[in-house]
């Protein structure tokens, strides 16, 4: 019992530690955030783990959910404004 | 070496790791990621630690202060988000110029 | 994305960071391995003191009343950080994916379950896991799906009611601890027939300005039909 | 007839009025000014009860330290809320005229949210607690960098932003060591249960380095001078003068209560980067060309005496050291005001451009110049009795180098206080057009400045209050 629960703890903070670090490595944001948002799915499980279900809670609703919304939304807003100032530049180079 | 320390060993590397995040990467998107994983990484050793009790329960208070902490960083990220995005209206681009503007 | 994972530092620069981090990490995991095997953390004075606390989960009673000041100000970084949202100018809330039949359909289900999790959690939060900001944050997320999901934007909502959503949980919170200073004595001091009330009391509107103001942020700036308009 | 608990309405005075002023964005104004006003009252009544009485505690909630967070305001709290309520009270009055209608609704409650931060934070007693208050100060202070709008202001806002919620996150760090070594998290029971070990060192870099960070210790500084010269003048001015000081205020208090037995090693650490912070930023100051971005390297410069007291570590070094920032707050308050009352009568800030501006707006370029005297240190000022004190605890410790370095900040500093005032009497070579400074804006600007005067000439009134409760130990009269 003990050897499986070891098992599971390194397995959980070594996959914490991967999508951590994948998060913050791979080429395209988009999928970096959703990386993040596994991350934060992944924190809700540790937290279960370590007798913290209302953290557990916390991290679920507000941390992975909530955060990856409002950061998805973000680079959506973000892809928006840098196609049209890409427009912008274009048309001003065709004059 | 008990499964506390383990997981406050692991705070403390995404601590780091999102601190080397932080300095390297220039999108300002990714700062913030790196922000939120060294937000948890702190977070892990708070609660981590709390774990070391010898009754069945783990002390509620550092999970108390963690609340506070997801809470204050989701406000901050929202800021933070909002602002990258008047940034990126203002210069044309997601990052900090490297040198202040004149 | 090329930009996205681009860095600007030299290969030396970031070899000496990762070594200089590798350091402080190394000497921050030895200072915890030093640190005694037994925590001398708070739960004997917190289960010692349940009992008076008006609430089963000590999570709760440390949140709401044992700390409950920190809590307090925790709303307040919450409002400070829409206001500073709201103060970078304003949201295009015309510019929306067109709400697809389907995703109507999903969201006329899903967000009254929501509403009713959200209701749950609040309720449960006195006895088992569960609270104010776990309520709130679910009562955001159906808030953001009727945003998504909706034809038209509630402009009728957006002025002072707004204001009053996004207030209730901090105002509450404030009035109760000053009732409390000139009635018990002591500020945020729950008289202890009383504390289960006044935290629930408390909590249900934290949960209401909570869910509100994670809502608004989700729309990232000030409503069109704010006052100023 | 139970006390007025006037710590608790420190608190939720301007915290309520913020609410007031988000709820009523068109009467902003005047909640806001009636709260500033009701902020001094309470600071006043506060001031009354701890000298009648001596330092005060109050447990919030009823539950005592450990389990509950605690209040405590001594001679330390008390100056540092004293300077906020009177800096915050010119500020609130200088905006009346800065911010037209519109702004005026953003500005009002996020300014009276930092207020209700700095006092937070100047009154607890808990490490927790603190950075909380930490992070309402922060969010808060960004949002009001970023109301000047434009590309500089942003970005300057986004690197503040993202330097402070660093900074914060190391000293939770630090926090938790502390919390989970001796199991509490108020400074007083810290105090009596800390001991070295490898815990306390870690918790101490953590906690020092992020607020070292928040303060602006050179090197640690560079996030400073754009965020403080882009804003709007009125926030340059609470940034500078009461915002920096609020994480000094914290390390202050770490320092003196639960590091002591760090020893002196550290202290050497902080007085070497101090000094080259007088240098460094006196040298930067000096080769500016744009006045709010003179006036924020300044700022750096100064907050580099303020770290000189932690090598000498006696009584008198301290409370020199601290009478150097209440000092600062005022006259660095006065100057970037008087900077933002030229740059609205010019339309711009640009040093040489300074046209006649002391002939034709001579009550703000008097605010400048007695502010200046203060910065340099000249008497009769404020700025002269703190360096004075530093210079008696460098002395009498036998660590003479820091005299030289006293010495040559004040020789910069007078360099490029002059430089300023000398164009502001000379014409500019083009002749533009100007606009009309509102009489509030420049009075409250020589209010301040002559408030960091008076401070000079009534030295011992804050000197005494620096001895209710002891902060600084007690020992050698100074």
């Amino acid at each position: 019992m003990i050897v499986l629960q070891w098992v599971f703890d390194i397995m959980m903070l070594f996959a914490l530690l991967w999508l951590a670090w994948r998060a913050l490595s791979s080429p395209d944001l988009f999928t970096a955030i959703v990386l993040f948002i596994a991350f934060g799915l992944v924190m809700s499980l540790a937290w279960v783990r370590l007798d913290a279900p209302d953290v557990a809670l916390a991290e679920a609703a507000i941390g992975a959910g909530l955060t990856g919304a409002l950061l998805l939304s973000a680079l959506a807003r973000l892809n928006d404004l840098a196609d049209i100032t890409h427009d912008r530049h274009k048309s001003a180079a065709g004059e | 070496m008990s499964s506390a320390l383990l997981y406050a060993l692991a705070g403390v590397s995404l601590f780091t790791l999102g601190l080397y995040a932080l300095i390297v990467h220039a999108h300002l998107l990714r700062k913030i990621l790196a922000i939120n994983v060294m937000g948890s990484g702190v977070f892990l050793v708070l609660v981590a630690l709390g774990g070391r009790t010898t009754g069945a329960e783990p002390d509620p208070v550092p999970h108390a202060m963690v609340i506070t902490g997801i809470v204050v960083a989701i406000s901050a990220t929202a800021l933070a988000l909002a602002l990258v995005l008047r940034v990126q209206a203002a210069t044309g681009r997601a990052e900090l110029p490297e040198e202040p503007l004149e | 994305m090329s930009a996205a994972g681009r860095s600007r530092h030299s290969p030396a620069f970031r070899w000496g960071l990762l070594l200089l981090l590798l350091t402080v990490a190394g000497g921050l995991g030895y200072a915890l391995l030093t640190l005694p095997d037994q925590a001398v953390g708070l739960s004997e004075q917190v289960s010692a003191n349940m009992a008076t606390s008006g609430v089963q989960n000590p999570v709760t009673a440390v949140l709401i009343n044992f700390r409950g000041y920190d809590t307090l100000l925790e709303m307040a970084v919450l409002l400070v950080a829409l206001l500073g949202v709201w103060s970078l100018g304003s949201a295009e809330v015309h510019r929306r994916i067109d709400p697809q039949p389907v995703l109507s359909l999903l969201v006329g289900g899903l967000a009254p379950l929501m509403i009713l999790m959200a209701g749950y959690l609040l309720w449960v939060g006195a006895n088992a896991p569960g609270g104010a900001f776990q309520a709130g944050s679910v009562l955001a997320a159906a808030g953001i799906l009727l945003l998504l999901s909706s034809k038209r934007f509630p402009v009728r909502l957006m002025g002072w009611p707004l204001r009053i959503g996004l207030l209730l949980g901090l105002g509450t919170f404030t009035a109760v601890g000053m009732t409390l200073l000139f009635v018990s004595g002591g500020f945020l001091q729950y008289p202890s027939n009383l504390a289960g009330a006044l935290i629930l009391f408390i909590e249900a509107a934290a949960t209401l300005s909570i869910g509100v103001t994670l809502a608004a942020l989700f729309l990232g700036g000030r409503p069109q039909a704010g006052p100023y308009r | 007839m139970r006390q007025i608990p006037w710590e608790v309405m420190l608190i939720m005075l301007p915290l309520t009025g913020a609410m007031a002023c988000f709820f009523w964005p068109r009467r902003a104004i005047t909640l806001g000014l009636i709260t500033a006003l009701g902020v001094v009252v309470c600071v006043a009544g506060l001031g009354w009860r701890v000298l009648e009485q001596g330092a005060q505690r109050y447990a919030v909630g009823g539950w005592n330290a450990p389990l509950g967070i605690d209040l405590y305001a001594d001679g330390l709290s008390l100056l540092m809320l004293m300077v906020t309520a009177v800096v915050g009270l010119g500020i609130s009055v200088y905006s009346i005229g800065y911010f037209e209608r519109r702004q005026a609704a953003h500005f009002w409650p996020l300014w009276l949210f930092l207020w209700t931060a700095l006092n937070a934070l100047f009154l607890s007693a808990d490490i927790f607690n603190l950075y909380v208050t930490l992070e309402l100060l922060g969010l808060a202070a960004v949002a009001l960098v970023a109301l000047a709008g434009g590309a500089n202001a942003l970005t300057a806002a986004m690197r503040y932003l993202l330097v402070s919620l660093l900074a914060s996150l190391c000293y939770l760090l630090g926090v938790a060591l502390l919390y989970h070594n001796f199991g509490s998290v108020d400074i007083a029971i810290l105090a009596q249960r800390v001991e070295l070990s490898p815990a306390v060192w870690a918790a101490m870099g953590l906690m020092s380095a992020g607020l070292l960070l928040k303060s602006a210790l050179f090197p640690l500084h560079f996030w400073l001078p754009p965020a403080h010269a882009s804003a709007p003048a009125p926030v340059s001015a609470l940034l500078s003068a009461l915002v920096v000081k609020a994480s000094f205020y914290i390390l202050l208090r770490l320092w003196l209560e639960i590091f002591p037995p760090a020893g002196a090693a550290p202290g050497q650490l902080f007085g070497v980067l101090g000094s080259a912070a007088v240098l460094w930023g006196g040298i930067q100051a000096l080769r500016q060309t744009r006045l709010k971005l003179l006036i924020a390297y300044s700022t750096v410069a100064q907050l580099g005496y303020l770290f000189l007291a932690f090598p000498l570590a006696s009584s008198v070094a301290w409370k020199g050291s601290l009478y150097l920032l209440l000092s600062h707050a005022l006259a660095k308050a006065a100057m970037f005001m008087a900077a933002g009352n030229i740059l609205r009568f010019c339309g711009h800030d640009r040093i040489v451009g300074l046209d006649r501006v002391a002939q034709r707006l001579p009550v703000t370029m008097t605010a400048f110049a007695l502010a200046g005297v203060s910065i340099i240190g000249l008497p009769p000022s404020g700025g002269f009795i703190g360096k004075w004190m530093l210079l008696e605890a460098a002395l009498r410790a036998g660590q003479w180098w820091w005299v030289i370095i006293l010495i040559l900040g004040g020789l910069l500093a007078g360099a490029y206080v002059f430089k300023v005032i000398g164009y502001a009497f000379t014409r500019a070579g083009v002749l533009r057009q100007t606009s009309r400074v509102p009489m509030t804006m420049e009075w409250a600007a020589l209010a301040m400045a002559l408030a960091a005067l008076l401070l000079g000439l009534v030295a011992l009134w804050p000197l005494s209050l620096m001895e209710i409760g002891l902060p600084f130990g007690g020992g050698d009269a100074g």
